[in-house]
This record gives structure tokens, sequence and C-alpha cells, in this order.
């Protein structure tokens, strides 16, 4: 598939510049090289076979009002640019002032850019390409009569949207900001938290049709150098045509690309991206994307929320506690049931005994069967209601939960407990938003595993899961570190989080480069 | 049964002797292909209910004789 | 490349689980009848006729809770419990047995043919509560009237479960006979259970103790006899002792009791003692005593010191008569001198009536039990 | 291929884990009625210094598996005669705690399911763990044993209520002889089984390590066990031989109030934990060793048929759970001696005279640059 897509883009870059080659005959010689002729009106036809068919470009020729000779074309292509900022800065001064016409063509170049214009990105380019590569990305070329040197003017500008409190990952308490799709905003979001010049942003472009920018962002000194060279090596291996979100690179540079754990990790908030640079990792903002990417992600990141850090350490260790028995929880509830039910009636109570079996008393389907669809009925209500309207969300919700679950008990299409186990498995599903993925498969696989061989199927796929887990890596980093052993150091942050006056060194692998966070003596 | 057991060994040996034989390496590939002749015959037996004689009978007249030897 | 290939091992894992395994032990709650009581009697002509009680669910939203009681005869009990399948449809499930009724008849041949049943089958739990039915068919236990219950082998698990209260009987559970059984230094304890006629309806009653020799049903002790028992078994915990002062009768409660056994074997003589330390209360008297004055309290203290040991003789001389240690006294000696035991043992000299038993008897009175002095 | 390394706690931990699996189910030294537990330690007491030889030999050999070294102590032909008895050993060994296990389950919950299913199910989880590595069983192990321990605390815990501390009685009633007979079967299982270990301390860091990772888990997985057995015995008395799985019966009459009850199928989380790393472990070094003996680059092409042989071994080695039985008791202490006894003597001893006469070679080279 991605081969094909490849050919047909070379293709097409093919034809364009066949096509315009073709065009302007005695160009040719010229432009093989893809170079600037002196007319300028030459020069715009060029610009204009290249961009043919596209009406947003914008070709504004003027002349100086003091010398005829200096003629001026500006291509921009409209909303990309800031028009405001180039009517001032680019065609008022070339209008109104005073100056005159050097001999040689390139001391007029020379001219406009060192004593005309007033921007601060102004730059010469000869080579074609690079122009309208400017040309798209909403800079300004100005084209001057008789040089074949033309200049670039930073110029970029478009509406984004202002930095509001993002959607996912609410907090109490906590900094209210979030990143949005513009890339330079969001760099700027991570460099007010980090004022050092050690914080490095490396830029790069990826994506053969789209463009699109990509920053790689980390402390140095504390990221590992192998993390960021394993990363750079990945990234320069990705061969796409587009990115539209931070989701593609995600995927592209993720170790284990068939497993259901994330190795990548994704936030929409500087003050996460920023404590996980803090820890040694690495963070890649993708243009038009508000979640940066940090790499290495693992599993214990799932359960670390930004709060946690905030409040008080012992509520912080209780509610990362929760969570971590609701990750458990949510998987093997239903697992767990219908092993008990199906398997091991002997474990129930009695008097529990006899009310499930009551409940049961008319219910068509078998409990597997119907915990299977049920849980399945949950995705799809999750799934609509995520998709949504709020309001429509809300009434789809309540249909769905309320009418839905009572008229199915009444209809004895399903018994009372299979529901009660639903909602307790889908509820629990939200305290970890990042693990929804990996939980809705996980669960569906100790299901079916519970079917066949109760409590001892569950257990088997409960040790499957665990072997995936302690075999697969992010980045070089075990995918379980911290979790595995109750060690002073790696237990600090994973199913506790430790007063921040005792946490005085940076995780094992991640941090190796620069394990001491603080002196633990300055502080207590 | 049997058809299961067959079934099975097919899918297994797409999965581990093509690549093995592929990638050339012959040492692998012949104990490789013993280990799994034995254990496709004697899944093929137990699938037919033959019954194969277990070792650990063996192992217990041999002892048994052994000990008594000492015990003299 | 690796990753496609183990992507493929799961993917191969699963579905051996999937065609591998077909459910054979998959079942459906609502497939079981829960058996709840068991009742074995002397088959008329088969050898055990086994009689079942059945919870019966009805209802969705507010469960209605009945039972059934049915019987079946078969060779074996295994065989009989089987045979319930093709009367009742779905299978009858023993994990939640409360109680297993055993007909007298049945015990005085042998019991532990019967035990085998609940104690190595998987599915019945090892500790079952056991009761002898005394002077009635086991059958007729299950078939009793209800009292405020709705399952009669519920209301006899929670009685014997508030055995202490009374002290009249005491537990006996499958896994427990079992051990003694093995045991064979102390001789099995099984309490007893009749009907006993109320107005025009029957109800379950369970007093006094089935003695066992070997695994033979021997004799019969009513209650304040059991209580007796207990006091020697370390067994007690509350209760009564109604003793006579001045004609009047005072009732004492226990509310602490602790017998110590010391064992002795000097030359072959096997000797037992016996310290009773009972603390109790006393909680109904008819009028006109002043307990204000302690020489009075002494005397009754003194006087059911005296009533004890009375009455634990008595048991012991009844027990020495049937030649059942129910006390376990000779485990006690056997525990404590393994070697010269042994040495007895193999003499053959080992019987219950060879054992000296001393009682001492203590009884403290720590209160009037009287909520005021008027 | 990267070396695979391991840290002592996970070495211990997976030390403590092979020495639990499929002994808290049969429990040890049974036969001994309530002196079980006196069997036991003296069970502990007899491995202790044969802990030291292997532990010696590991860090006379750092950083090489029991496969290299015995090739490099007898050469390639006898070397690899005895590579294969041990390869069989720890074959067979992985087969039995398989059919113990399975039989477990097979008996206590699935009567109904065919023993082959059972079997299969759980030599996948075995071959995939296998598979990844020792490092993977290794970290697997440090995540189980927790789990493991809490919850034989917690069922003792609860089971006090059931105990009678009086069956501990008599002490030595049947006499020392018996006990000390016992207390050699408890000494070959499961202790002395650890011999197996050698095939995967060679990932251990540091050379002292493997003498204090041995005497560290046998230490642990003693207290563990000898603690579970007294348990037993309390529970059950002289019943205790009654049983198959003398744990789990004793731990079924735990009652929490009227609520909770039959508490033990919770406690066939740590069997199936513990068994599956010791089954882990056998195959891992079963494979090892063929992979050595054939001169395999690397044992993971085998892994899956091994597997398969030794769930369809396990099968046909016994045809009921009395005939197991009856050999674990019987036979097999005898039957392990030279695996567990004799094949560490021959290469401790060797390796001792091989490294003396190195040491004095250096030396004497020492003296000669001089």
């Amino acid at each position: 598939m991605v081969i094909i897509v490849e050919k047909n883009t070379k293709k097409h870059i093919f034809k364009k510049a066949k096509s315009f080659e073709g065009k302007t005959k005695d160009e040719k010689n010229t432009n093989n090289s893809g170079k600037l002729t002196k007319s300028l009106n030459r020069n715009i036809t060029i610009f204009q076979s290249s961009f043919s068919n596209d009406d947003t470009v914008i070709f504004r020729k003027f002349q100086n009002q003091y010398s005829d000779k200096i003629k001026c074309c500006i291509i921009i292509i409209e909303g990309m640019t800031d028009i405001e900022h180039i009517n001032r800065r680019v065609i008022e001064p070339l209008q109104n002032q005073v100056f005159q016409r050097p001999k040689s063509s390139v001391n007029l170049v020379d001219e406009v850019q060192n004593k005309v214009l007033p921007v601060n990105d102004v730059r010469q380019s000869t080579r074609l390409n690079e122009m309208i590569k400017a040309v798209c990305y909403g800079d300004t070329v100005l084209l001057l009569d008789g040089c074949d040197v033309a200049l670039i003017i930073s110029s970029r500008g478009w509406e984004s949207r202002p930095i509001s409190e993002p959607e996912s990952g609410k907090v109490v308490r906590g900094p209210r900001e979030g990143f949005t799709e513009s890339i330079i905003k969001n760099v700027s979001l991570i460099r007010r938290k980090i004022k050092n010049p050690n914080l490095k942003f490396k830029l790069m472009e990826l994506g053969k049709q789209t463009h699109t920018a990509i920053c790689i962002t980390y402390i140095e000194g504390i990221a590992l150098d192998s993390i960021l060279t394993e990363l750079e090596q990945r990234l320069n291996r990705i061969d796409i045509d587009g990115i539209l979100d931070s989701g593609y690179v995600q995927e592209l540079i993720q170790d284990e690309p068939l497993s259901p754990f994330p190795t990548v990790g994704s936030s929409e908030r500087p003050d996460v991206v920023v404590a996980k640079m803090l820890e040694g990792r690495v963070a890649i903002i993708v243009d038009g994307s508000p979640f940066v990417l940090t790499v290495p992600h693992i599993l214990v990141e799932s359960i670390q929320i930004n709060e946690d850090y905030y409040n008080h350490f012992l509520f912080g260790s209780f509610n990362r506690f929760l969570r971590a028995a609701s990750a458990i929880a949510t998987i093997s509830i239903p697992a767990v049931y219908l092993a008990i039910v199906t398997y091991h009636q002997e474990m129930i109570p009695t008097q529990l005994l006899i009310s499930i079996s009551a409940s049961l008393e008319g219910v068509p389907l078998p409990t597997s069967l119907s915990l299977i669809i049920m849980m399945l009925i949950f995705d799809i209500l999750r799934e609509a209601g995520t998709r949504m309207p709020t309001a429509i969300g809300q009434a789809v919700n309540i249909v769905g939960t309320l009418v839905l679950g009572q008229a199915a008990v009444d209809a004895h299409l399903v018994s009372s407990p299979v529901i009660i186990v639903t909602a307790i498995s889908g509820i629990t599903t939200f305290m970890h938003p990042t693990m929804i993925e990996s939980v809705v498969i996980l669960r569906l696989v100790l299901i079916i595993a519970a079917s066949f061989l109760g409590i001892y199927g569950y257990l088997i796929g409960v040790i499957l899961i665990l072997l995936h887990l302690l075999s697969i890596r992010s980045f070089g980093v075990p995918y379980m570190m911290g979790l595995t052993r109750l060690e002073e150091h790696d237990g600090q942050d994973s199913w506790i989080r430790a007063p921040w006056w005792s946490m005085t060194l940076r995780p094992k692998i991640i941090g190796a480069r620069n394990q001491i966070r603080q002196t633990s003596r300055h502080n207590r | 049964m049997l058809v299961f057991v067959i079934l099975g060994y097919a899918l297994l040996s797409i999965y581990e002797f093509f690549p093995l034989y592929k990638e050339n390496k012959q040492k692998e590939f012949y104990v490789n292909l013993v280990l799994g002749i034995i254990s496709f015959t004697m899944a093929i037996l137990i699938s037919l209910r033959i019954n194969i004689p277990s070792p650990a009978e063996a192992i217990k007249i041999v002892i048994n004789y052994i000990l008594k030897a000492f015990a003299m | 490349m690796m990753t496609i290939k183990k992507s493929i091992t799961v993917l191969l894992l699963i579905s051996m689980i999937f065609t591998l395994t077909s459910c054979w032990n998959y079942k459906e709650v609502n497939q079981l009848n829960i058996v709840v009581g068991a009742a074995i009697d002397k088959g008329e002509s088969n050898n055990y006729m086994l009689t079942v009680e059945l919870i019966h669910v009805k209802g969705n939203a507010d469960v209605n809770v009945s039972s059934e009681v049915m019987s079946i005869e078969g060779d074996t009990l295994l065989d009989a419990v089987r045979r319930f399948n093709s009367i009742t449809g779905k299978r009858a499930y023993w994990a939640h047995i409360r109680v297993v009724i055993v007909c007298e008849d049945i015990a005085s041949e042998d019991l532990s043919r019967v035990l085998g049943f609940f104690v190595e089958d998987a599915e019945t739990r090892s500790d079952v509560f056991i009761v002898i039915s005394r002077e009635c068919k086991a059958k007729d236990i299950l078939n009793a009237d209800l009292f405020m219950e709705n399952v009669v082998a519920e209301t006899i698990n929670r009685s014997l479960k508030n055995s202490k209260v009374l002290s009249e009987f005491q537990q006996a559970s499958t896994f427990s006979v079992s051990k003694e059984l093995k045991t064979n230094k102390k001789s099995v304890t099984i309490p007893t259970i009749s009907l006993l006629p109320m107005d025009d309806k029957k109800a379950t009653f369970i007093n006094g103790t089935a003695i066992f020799k070997d695994n033979k049903l021997t004799a019969f002790i009513d209650g304040s006899e059991t209580k007796t028992m207990l006091f020697l078994k370390n067994d007690i915990e509350s209760g009564v002792i109604v003793t006579k002062y001045n004609d009047r009768n005072i009732t004492l409660e226990i509310l602490d009791n602790t017998t110590r056994i010391k064992t002795r074997i000097d030359n072959d003589v096997m000797t037992v003692n016996v310290l009773v330390d009972t603390q109790a209360a006393i909680n109904e008297v008819e009028r006109d005593i002043d307990f204000s004055d302690i020489d009075i309290i002494k005397d009754i203290e003194k006087l059911s010191e005296i009533q004890l040991v009375e009455s634990m003789e008595g048991v012991i001389d009844k027990a020495k008569h049937y030649g059942t240690d129910i006390f376990g006294f000779t485990q006690k000696l056997y525990e404590n001198h393994p070697k010269k035991f042994r040495q007895i043992e193999n003499l053959g000299e080992v019987e219950f009536r060879n054992i000296n038993v001393d009682i001492s008897v203590k009884v403290r009175i720590l209160n009037s039990g009287e909520v005021s002095k008027l | 291929m990267i070396r695979e390394r391991i840290t002592d706690k996970e070495a211990t931990c997976l030390l403590i884990l092979f020495l639990l699996g499929s002994s808290i189910l049969v429990g040890i030294g049974v036969r001994a009625k309530n002196d079980a537990w006196l069997a036991g330690i003296l069970g502990v007491v007899f491995f202790i210094p044969f802990a030291l030889i292997y532990a010696r030999i590991q860090s006379i050999f750092h950083g090489r598996d029991i496969f290299e070294i015995t090739i490099l102590l007898y050469g390639k032909v006898f070397g690899r005669i005895l590579i294969i008895i041990f390869s069989w050993y720890s074959f067979h060994l992985g087969a039995l705690v398989l059919r113990n296990f399975c039989e477990f389950v097979h008996v206590e919950s699935f009567p109904e399911t065919p023993l082959i299913v059972i079997t299969l199910c759980f030599i996948t989880i075995n071959i995939a763990a296998a598979r990844s590595g020792i490092e993977v069983i290794a970290r697997i192990a440090t995540f189980c044993l927790p789990v493991v321990i809490i919850l034989f605390l917690l069922m003792e815990i609860l089971s006090i209520s059931t105990m009678d501390f009086n069956n501990i009685k008599p002490i030595l009633g049947n006499g020392f002889s018996k006990v000390a007979d016992v207390g050699f079967s408890s000494f070959s299982f499961p202790f002395a089984e650890s011999v197996i270990l050698l095939g995967v301390f060679y990932t251990l860091k540091k050379r002292e390590s493997a003498v204090k990772v041995y005497m560290k888990g046998v230490l642990a997985a003693g207290i563990v066990l000898i603690t579970l057995t007294l348990v037993n015995i309390f529970v059950l008395g002289n019943m205790i031989e009654d049983y198959y799985f003398p744990s789990y019966a004793s731990f079924s009459f735990i009652k929490v109030g009227d609520f909770i009850q039959r508490m033990e199928g919770t406690i066939a989380i740590s069997y199936v934990l513990t068994s599956f790393i010791k089954s882990s472990i056998c195959l891992f070094v079963a494979c090892k060793g063929i992979a050595a003996v054939f001169n395999l680059n690397h044992y993971k092409f085998i892994v899956i048929q091994t597997g398969l042989i030794m769930a369809y071994f396990s099968l046909i080695l016994y045809d009921n759970i009395e005939e197991m039985v009856d050999w674990f008791q019987n036979i097999y202490q005898f039957y392990a001696i030279p695996f567990q006894i004799i094949f560490p003597l021959f290469i401790w001893v060797c390796a001792e005279i091989r490294n003396r006469s190195e040491k004095r070679d250096q030396s004497g080279k020492g003296k000669k640059g001089v």
C-alpha cells in the first residue's frame, strides 16, 4: 500500500516539473537547475506555472513611486500569511521610500534587504524549489526586476486556536493551559516552563506532501543520548506522504507496533510534558496536533496523573493506588465473575448463589456470551458518546445505560449481575484514559480465556499478558520498569507517589545520565 | 481429534519450519524437524488412544531392583 | 518481522484455546440444583436411600426461596446421587450442602462408608455438619415442619452453629469425624437429632450425642450428659448449671471454663488428671436468698462442684461401660508419652477401662448476675 | 545477541518460586505425618552443603552456563553425555511439575475436562515464557513472589481459627529414623531440584552472588514451606497423608463470618504462578541443554517442539494420580540421586582440581615474569 502511494507522488512531482519545463522554452537552459532569470515577468510566469490551478496564490506587482525602474512582485498565499504585516513592512517601504537603483542586480537585492525592509527575517535565495516551499509555508517571496535573486520574507501567520484548558485530563489543581495546533505556540509553552539554555529544540520535516514541521525537544544533560539518537533514526526512517496528527508519528516510531499497549506517550498538557522531560524523556511536537508525544513511555506513566504531584502525597498515593487497582479490576472483573459463576460456584456464598440463580432464570444466553455482548454494547455506547455533541451524548448515555439496561433485565435478555459487572468494569475504564485502547482488547481476551478454563484460563491470560508486558521495551527501557520491584528508587513513583522531598533521584534508566534530581539535605 | 492434531501441526510447521529453512539454518532445522516428528507421532498416538509405555514404570522397576540389591 | 511472528504465536495460542477446549466443566448457575441437606437411610430394595433437600428459587427481582425434598435409592451413594439427574433434569450441585443426616440403622452398621462420599468427592465440601437421626428416619427430619425458616437444612445448620449457647450437643463435621475415625484412639461422637411434636406439627430437635465404637454406633447419651462430656473435653463456653440450695433451684450461667488435662504413666498405670475451672454467674434464682452473705455463695460453689464431679463420674462410668473413650484421654496420653504408650499398646493393654481418671472441679462465682440489688 | 543479565534479587525470587513450585501443592514430607515439619527442616539442613557446592560451581565458572562448564571440563564427547543426562533430568522434572499441577486442576476443579486439554493450555504459557528468555522469567518472578507470599500469609492467618495445635503432638512419635528417611526425600524434593538452576544462574551479575542467592533462596523457601507444613498439620492432623493436595484441603476450611468461605480457589493462584515458574525454568534449561548437545546457535527455535513433547510426556508418565503420588513418595528420591548428588559432585571435584592447577599455573607464570 505504502509503496504505491510513494510512486504516485513521485510521478506527480515529475509531471509538474515537466509541464513547467515545456511552457517556457528559453528558460529551459537556465531552469534546469531551478533558477530564476533576470526578467521579472519571466520569473512570474515560472511561478504561475508552478502554482497553476491554484487561485489562492496572489501575485502582486508594484513599483517604487520615485523610481520606475524598481519593479517588484510579491508572491503570497492567501490565508497562510499575515497580510497586514506584508502591507506595512514590505509593500509600503518599497513603494514610498526614496532609494536609487544600484548598478548591479545583486546590489539591489542587498539594498532592499539591508536598507528598505523593516522585517527581522529576510533571506536571499536563488533556488526555485526553496522559494516555492517558502510560499507554501506562508512566507512571502519578493521578486525584483533585473535580479535573479529573490528575497524570502518571513510572514507566516494564520488563525489558530487560543490557549485553553484541554478537554482531556482535566484537573482540579494545576495549570489550566493546553497545547494548541500551532507548533510555535507549543514550543513557547514549553520554553516558558524551562527557562534554561539547556532546553534544546531540533526541527525537522516529515510527510512528503504535507511537509509537517516536527520538533524534538529535550533537556541537554538529562536526556539520554542513546534515546535521542534512536528517536532521530526512527524519525528519519519515516517515509509517509502526510502527517495530520501526532498519532501518525506515534504509530510510526513505536517499538511494538502490534502490542495493544502504547509505547509512546502523549499529552495535551505542557506541565505533564515538561515533568516528563525533567525525568529525562524526549518530547516530540508535531505541527497541527495539540498532542505532544514523549518517549520512552512505560506502563507506570499510565497511572501517573499530573495532579498526583500537586496534591498532598498521601492523597496522591491513595489516588494512584486506586488507579492501579482499578486498572487491574477493569480487565479482571468480568473475567473473574465469569470464571466463578460458570466454573467455581463453590466459591460463591449460598445466599448470593441463590440470587444469581434467580436472576438467571429465563435468560436464554449463556453468561459468557451475554457478558461479551454487554461489553461490546458498552463500548459502542462509549464510542457513540464521544462522537456525539455533548447534549445528544448525554441523551445517548441515559437511553443506553438506564433504559436499555433496565429493559434488558426486565425482558430476561441478560441477568442483572452481568449488567452490574459491565457497569463496574466500564466505570473503572475511565480511571485511566490513556489505557482505554489496551483495556478494551485485554478485557475481551480475558473473558474468552475465562470462559474456557475458568479461573485458570483467566490466570493463563494474565500470565501471557505479563509475559508480553515484561518482554517489550520502549526505546530500550523495559516497559514494566518501576512496577516489578518495590525498591526505594524505582518504587518511589510507581505504586505510590512518595513525597517530593524524598524523591531525590530520577527514574533509573530513563534518567540515568543525571540521576540526581535534588540533594535531599537542602529540602529537609 | 486427529483432524485437530494434523491441523495444529500444519499451522506450526508453517510458522516454525519454513522460516528456519528459508534462513538456511540447517542444523536448527534438522534438530527441530526431529523433535517435531517425535512430538507429532506422540500427539497422533495419544489422539488415537494408543498406550505409550511410561518410562516411570521402567525407572520404578530398576530402582526397586537396585534397592533390593543394596539391601542384600 | 519478529513482532509479526510474535503476534502469530499469540493468535495460534488463542486459537488453540478456542479449538481444544470446549467447555466440559462449564455450568450455568441456573442449571444447578443446589443441594442444602442430605439424609441417608437404609433402602428397601437397594443399599441406601438418599433424600436430598434442594433449593427451589423462584422470581427474578424479588427472590423467593423454598425447598423441595425428594428421595431415591441406590447401591452406593454416588449411584443414588447420579440418579437424581434423571428425576430433576438439572444437575445436583453439592458444594453448598449444609448438613448430612445419617439414620441410626446405617450408623450402627458402618459410618465410614457413608463418610467416604462426602470427604473424598471434590465437589462436596469436607466440613459438612453431620447429625444422627434418633428414633426416626433421617428422611423424616428433612420433611419436618418449618418454623420461621424456609429450609430445614438451614435451620439445623443454624442451631448447630449456635450449639455453644446451650452446650447440650456439640458440633461434628464429616471431616472431624473421619479424622477421629482414623486416629482410633478417640471415640467418635456425633450429635443426635429427633422430631419433637409441637401441637400438630413436628419440629426438628437436636439434643444429646451418639457414641461410636470404631465406626459403629453403640450408645446414646442425653443432653445433660453431653454437657458433662463437653466439660471434660474442654469444649464448653457457655451454658447453665442448675443446682439445688435449700430446695431452691439456682441457675448458674457459665461465663468461662477451662479444663486442663494432665496425664501420667507410671509403671504401666495410666492416669489422667482433669482440672476443671469454671467461672459462673448466678442468673436465675428463686427468691429469698441473700447473696450479700459470702458464705452462701461459698456454699453454692461447693454444692455445684460436688454436683459436677458426680455427673462427670457418672458419664465416665457410662463411657467405660461401653468401652468408648469419648473424651480423648487415650489420645492425650499418646501425645504426651508416645514411647511409654507404645510399650503398653504393644502389650495390648490400652483400654479405656484401664485409665484412671481423677477429677477436680473448681467453680468460681464471679457475680450474682443481677442487674439491680433490689 | 545481548547477554542476558539478572540481578541478585531476581535470582533469589526465581529460586524461591522454583523451590515452592509443586512442593506447596503436594506438601513436603507428608509421609512423616505430624513430623513432616521436622522432615522439612532436615531437608533444608541436608541441602545446605549441596547448595554451597552448586553455588561454588557457578562462582568458579562465573558467566558460563552448566553446559559450557561440562564441555570445558569433560571434553566434547563425555561432556555431551553429561549434558544429555542433565537435560533429561530437567525435561523430566518439567514434565513432572506439569503433570502434578494439571492433575491438581483436573482433580479439584475440572474433573470432566480431559487432562490433555489442561496440559496443553498450561504448556502454552511455559513455551511463551521460555521463548522470551530467562530475563523475562526472572522479572515475572519478582512480580509473582509478593503475590504468592501475601496470599499464603493471608490464608495462613485466616486459617488460625481452624487450627488445632495439639495435632503436632506427639513429636517424633514414630521415631527419628522415619523422620530422617522422609527428610531425605524432602531433600530431593524440592530442595535439591535447584540443581536445575545451574543452567540459569550464568546470568548472575557478580561472582559472589551465587552463594548469596542460593543461601537466601533456600532459607526463605524453607521457611515458607515449613510454615505451610505446620499449618497443614495444625489443620488436618493425621488426615494430612490422605489428601493429594494437603494445603489446598487445609485452606478449604477457612471461613470468615458466614459469607466468605471456600477460599481455596484463591490459593490456586499461587499454585499456578509457582508451578508456571518452575516448569518454565525446566523447559528453558532442557532446551538450552538440547541446543548445547547439537551445538545450535540459539535454543529458541526448539522451544515449541520441546514444550509439546514435554506436555505429551507428562501425560503418558502415569495412568492416574495414585500412581503419581506413589512414584513421588517412594521412587523419586532414589531416581534423583544421580542428577542431584552425583552429577554436581562430579563437576565440582573436577572444577576444583582444574581451578587449583590453573591458579598454580598463573602464580607460576607470575613468578617467572618477575
